[in-house]
């Protein structure tokens, strides 16, 4: 896997976007397994149903921290509905491809996302 | 940008000294050792000649050493030669060998392949610092016990085991020992005959010789079973047209390692005692490992909240080579199992760095790595979940 | 004395370009493949690189490519490798692999330990050339025959087997086929796809490559189960940290051979066919072999009273290199078995010379070996009892 | 067994004393094994119960020349008894050693000499 990650993910590892916590998120997502020593929490504030704002924390190698980056640079701005369609697929190719080995372990941006709208949404459903 | 190099327990540079002594072996005295003519006299002379020079390192009979191509085929024809030999064995009970949980995988994976074979192996665990008990490894000796393999130093936390009392209970219970020494040939003195060691691994990259050769020593009188065939070279041991640039290369490498251990050792472990030093001043820092029983050159940490790969990237970011512990694992994106043996939790192992020094550092060098790694570490720690202290 | 080398079958010199490849992975990018950092990472491009290279010569996948430690580690690693797998069939009825007697040590002593554990091996006779009979080849297999391992050319009498027929037999009834192209290799063009053959066996050191490397062409999606075990290295069929700077050697090795094979070619069989030519016209001498199928640089003789040693010393003591067969079997006093395959007694065996030429021998080299040789001749005969004429 | 041969093995394979046939021997020795590539003659004259002249031929290795020329100088004026005491090791002595693997196979002059003076008594033996 030396070597193989592109210019596009060192960057994002080098300078990641959007990183940090955001203290009165209206929803967070965490996913991960400690075990390949990844784990992502990604927060979200929502405005008119769009994704107003949103930062990571992410424990884990430069694949991990870059999709974090990348994960926030694609949900900016989105719908719920556009967000919740965003795939591991596209962040690896956003990234200009991952090392098919990172795909399953490191790319978990898409779903702690995902979990992060679901749990928005589930707030909202609870709040009817 | 200057590169600095930390990651000696992988591998090292190949020594100036010893490139030149190979390079005859290429283009002049290029000969089959097996030829009758002068280029195979010439050749078979060196193989013979370095077949010297690794045996005087050891302080052993120049016919106790066969040349292999590394560490990885030295442990496979020790393990694998010695069991094939007790084959009848397998259908008693067991253990038949005795290893312990923190081998490298060129040990482990072969008494992985002896169990799936019948052979019943015993991995014994070992401390928090990574030692085996004594005791323990007395306690399970069976009547059938063979083989035990065990490691002289781990290639990932530098923990140097009594290799010395194990070879005395070994040869009280008249069991073979064979000890994987890869990691501290030309590190510490060894020999063989003083620690009732009866085989013996070695690896030349890991001690300023070339890639892809190596050395197994095999106590006088002891009968291996072969596991490479063909012609015949090495005694029947390992067949292939002799490496002579190679085993030159390891020859000369054998021979400087002797020549400068001691001014080496001095040099390294007082840069590595820095670096620790130093390093154990970051918050929430730790060292794995033996306080004192370890490798001379190894410097191995973990750091709160911090994960290997993004620190090795970032570091390397910063012209510095280092590891997360064994380079063969990061292939496998599971934690260490050493580190996993020594009590850590995953979380804990991927956070973990392993520095190992050469004889061509300088404190220069270390002072640099000294500076940026606090750096490197906040950074890391600012993005991580893990780190709860940033608010 | 100028020294005239004609032992190329035995190892060749390592070409000047080949050794400048290689030289920057001792000093400089001399990282673990496996490792992160830039090291590492430098390592594992030329790593890739020459496994570009390789496949090219071969006109095959990269993935197809796994590097070893040489021709015999690919032979025994092709050969056990399949039968490991194919286990189980050992209790049926056989022949479970098909071979010739005239195969390198390499394939024969693989066989006969096979053997030793139950598999049931066919050796197939040659004819006086050194050829296998096709319709005896088809005629020996059985329903449990899963591997065919028959050499591309014998390293002794240069003789090349029909390859292309036999695996067209191996294809149609479905038996896994691997050849031993370690003295082929560079020599002529050879493409697996067009001769179905499924495993191909390299080695660096005979086509002007370090020695200590080999390759093994394993067809995709055949499965193999590796003899060394370890760090999972070359998929992991071969563990053990990447002999990078061999590698390198190897990869430029092929390079070089693909782009010079024309060429070389035309030179090196204009130099041999003046040898065979001038060397017959000596009484009772006799050209071992098959006149046409046979190796471009390979020229190997037998000349009646004659004792192989001893014509050997008398040109080395002239600076010309050469030998009696196998350099290997030097070791063993037995007359070669190949010729003895092809039907000559052990006294004729005895009598034999083989001349291997390479890239850099010269038209001048050729006339003085051919202008030296007769006198030497003379001389042991004289000597020899065997050698009627004298009075 | 490369380049373990003496210079003195060198010399005597160089340049052979006593080599060829004698015409009119009193005793020829033959011994050897073509499955070894060692076949030697030796051809002795008798004169006084001595070994007045001594010739050999050999089809062999550099070991098994340089021994028959080694035993030829050894034999050459002793009495039969003397020359009968000339063991394998004298010659292998003389040569300053032979490599280990041909002592077995290449040192066979010392059985050779020994087979022609057998060979010598025998007939003399029937000629009483
Ligand atoms: C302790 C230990 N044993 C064995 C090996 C294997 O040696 P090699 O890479 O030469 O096969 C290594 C290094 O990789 C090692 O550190
Ligand atoms: C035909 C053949 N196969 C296999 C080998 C073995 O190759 P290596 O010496 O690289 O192990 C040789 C040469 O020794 C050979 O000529």
């Amino acid at each position: 896997m030396t070597g193989m990650y592109s210019e596009k993910v060192m960057e994002h590892f080098r300078k990641p976007k959007n990183m940090g916590k955001i203290e009165d998120a209206d929803a967070v997502g965490t996913v991960g397994n400690p075990v390949c020593g990844d784990l992502m929490t990604i927060y979200i504030k929502i405005k008119d149903n769009k994704i107003h704002d949103i930062k990571f924390q992410t424990f884990g190698c430069a694949a991990a921290i870059a999709t974090s980056s990348m994960i926030t640079e694609l949900a900016k701005g989105k719908t719920l509905d556009e967000a919740l369609k965003i795939t591991r697929d596209d962040v690896a190719n956003e990234l200009n491809g991952l090392p098919s080995i990172k795909m399953h372990c490191s790319n978990l941006a898409a779903d702690a996302l995902h979990k992060a709208i679901k749990n928005y949404l589930q707030k909202k459903e609870r709040e009817k | 940008m200057k590169k600095i190099y930390l990651d000696h327990a992988a591998t090292t540079p190949v020594d100036k000294k010893v490139v030149e002594a190979m390079l005859p072996y290429f283009y002049k005295h290029y000969g089959n050792a097996s030829s009758l003519h002068s280029f195979g006299r010439k050749a078979h002379e060196a193989l013979e000649e370095s077949r010297k020079k690794v045996a005087s390192l050891l302080n052993v009979k120049e016919k106790e050493i066969i040349f292999t191509a590394g560490g990885t085929e030295s442990d496979n024809i020790a393990i694998k030669g010695i069991a094939y030999k007790n084959r009848e064995k397998r259908y008693t009970k067991g253990p038949h060998i005795i290893t312990s949980s923190i081998e490298h995988p060129a040990v482990l994976e072969t008494c992985k392949h002896l169990e799936m074979q019948g052979y019943k192996i015993k991995y014994l665990p070992v401390d928090k610092h990574g030692i085996i008990n004594i005791d323990e490894l007395e306690k399970t000796i069976s009547k059938n016990t063979f083989l035990i393999t065990i490691m002289y130093a781990n290639n990932e936390i530098g923990t140097i085991q009594p290799i010395k009392e194990i070879g005395q209970i070994a040869r009280e219970n008249n069991i073979i020992f064979h000890t994987d020494a890869v990691q501290a040939i030309g590190k510490t003195p060894i020999d063989p005959n003083k620690i009732n060691v009866d085989l013996l691994s070695i690896s030349s990259h890991k001690m300023y010789g070339p890639k892809g050769v190596g050395a197994l020593y095999i106590r006088e009188g002891l009968s291996i079973q072969p596991i490479i065939h063909g012609g015949g070279h090495e005694r029947g041991i390992r067949s292939s047209t002799e490496n002579i640039p190679g085993i030159v290369g390891l020859g000369k490498a054998c021979e400087l390692a002797k020549k400068r251990m001691e001014k080496d050792t001095k040099h390294i472990k007082k840069m590595r005692d820095k670096l620790i030093k130093n390093i154990l001043e970051i918050e929430e820092s730790y060292l794995n490992g033996h306080p004192q029983k370890r490798l001379i050159n190894n410097a191995h940490f973990r750091f709160t909240g911090i994960e290997g790969e993004s620190l090795l990237l970032s570091l390397d970011d910063k012209g510095i080579a280092a590891s997360t512990g064994s380079a063969c694992s990061s292939k496998k994106l599971q934690p260490s199992h050493v580190l996993i043996a020594i009590g850590l939790t995953p979380i804990e192992a991927h956070g973990s760095l392993r520095l190992s020094l050469g004889r061509e550092n300088t404190q220069e060098e270390i002072s640099y790595v000294t500076d940026v790694l606090p750096e490197i570490i906040n950074r890391l720690r600012k993005i991580s979940p893990l780190w709860k202290k940033q608010e």
